[in-house]
């Protein structure tokens, strides 16, 4: 697989939850993402990165654009060094918040992405990855 | 901070989402809406989101809240406009928007609003008769 | 890629599905749907499944997910002609489909589908008169 | 028991999961099963095949015609050297995923079939047998 060298955004504020989700979209279009799969990666990109500012205090997040097997994608990696999450599972679950919010982030953008890895240690920070193939 | 415009149509509120909101945005956007219609007695609220690219669980909340709100003080909300892409990629997320009622374009959205109005005026009439 | 056709019949779309439909045949249908949906304003989608032999939970998620999206944007879905055997088992795999309005043919699924307008356009008149 | 020797399949693409059901009717049939349960097992094999496929890389499945005290039979042996499952119990749970799926697979196919078994090695592979009986 190769990958682009990625380039770093920070979220720091809510205006820059929609400078995120620009920067996915002109990215989804140049990996040639259909309109479906470019409305499903911006969207979940919006809810991972409103989780780093909200929950994590902040972080950052790496647009990748990759290649493997002749396939072009986009792969969004966000991290924060925030609290941390402690059971990942529950976080996972539809309808769960230990905030506002719907408790739909974190599930429904796996649903939204082909590939889903997250990582959180307590304390240390949450790192959550989301791959779009074309 | 910048707000978005609310416009009266007859007994109606019209507001044009043109530009991709930040949070705060639109919880001020809730809020203005709110004492709009409070203040002008206004009986319906379409919300045209034909220019947005996507819909987020944030976004769907606040729709879900206006149109829960505007309930309460005897208007309806109806969202009209939602792109194709945009429906998939809600139902996918888990939103489904059962709260709000919906119409394919502002003309629909009006004769849905009118036509509820209607059914009241007749509960009404019905029951002063 | 081949796709299955949709057919607009008055205010509503038709699809009848004959074809052992692999994974991404399923998907195109629901997006191909879909925009139909928004461009044509169809009120109504009515998807033929006499001639499937299993539903299994893909696809039952995509007629679920179909009338999701459909309901979002303001058109009701109903599923005709389920076979019996199709039934028995998609209750045993556990799929529920409650989400999915279903009738056992397609004239009773556009009666269906018509009485739903009819409640709707009721007002109207009522309005009027 | 008396098995005619197995045909194999191989499963690497959306429409092998088509042939696998034409394939499993065929020989449901030929067995002499009702209805209903021809339905049942071709479901059954519909959703293992998609598992076989989505999440274990690929693979593929052995179907034999089987014969036991005067009953005939299909079963049904899906394998792949995918990632294997970590946590049975809890894969075979109805409404657990780790993708896009409903998470009734595997818990649906132990109930359409009258035998079921599962084996996974973490990093070797998973192995599912089904069988329906006439
Ligand atoms: N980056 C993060 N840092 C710490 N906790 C998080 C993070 N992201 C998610 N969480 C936790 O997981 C929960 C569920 O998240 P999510 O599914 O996105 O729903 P919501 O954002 O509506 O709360 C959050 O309420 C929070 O407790
Ligand atoms: N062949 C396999 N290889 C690896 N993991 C599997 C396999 N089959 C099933 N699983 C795991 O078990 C989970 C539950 O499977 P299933 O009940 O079929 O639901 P679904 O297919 O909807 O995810 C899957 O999400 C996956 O994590």
């Amino acid at each position: 697989m190769t990958t682009a060298e990625g380039d770093v955004f920070a979220i720091r504020t809510s205006q820059d939850v929609v400078i995120v989700r620009q920067e996915v979209r002109a990215r989804a279009v140049k990996a040639g993402l259909g309109l479906v799969d470019q409305t499903k990666i911006i969207t979940a990109a919006s809810e991972l990165a409103r989780n780093t500012l909200d929950y994590g205090g902040g972080g950052t997040v790496v647009m990748e654009a990759i290649e493997a097997n002749g396939r072009r994608g986009v792969r969004l990696t966000f991290e924060d060094h925030g609290p941390g999450i402690a059971d990942i599972e529950l976080a996972m679950k539809d309808g769960y918040t230990s905030g506002q919010g719907l408790g739909l982030g974190l599930g429904g953008s796996r649903r939204l992405a082909n590939e889903f890895f997250i990582e959180s240690r307590i304390g240390e920070g949450t790192k959550v990855v989301i791959t779009r193939w074309k | 901070m910048e707000r978005i415009p609310i416009l009266a149509m007859g007994k109606a509120l019209l507001i044009t989402i043109q530009v991709d909101m930040h949070d705060r945005l639109a919880l001020a956007l809730e809020e203005d809406l709110t004492n709009r219609i409070a203040s002008t007695g206004a009986r319906g609220v379409l919300i045209d989101i034909s220019s947005l690219e996507i819909v987020d669980s944030f976004i769907g909340r606040m729709l879900d809240n206006i149109a829960a709100v505007s309930r309460v003080l005897d208007a309806e909300t109806v969202v009209v406009g939602m792109r194709p892409a945009v429906a998939i990629t809600l139902v996918e997320l888990g939103l489904s928007l059962t709260g709000v009622k919906t119409a394919l374009n502002v003309e629909r959205g009006m004769a849905l609003l009118r036509s509820q109005c209607a059914t009241r005026r007749g509960t009404h009439d019905h029951r002063r008769g």
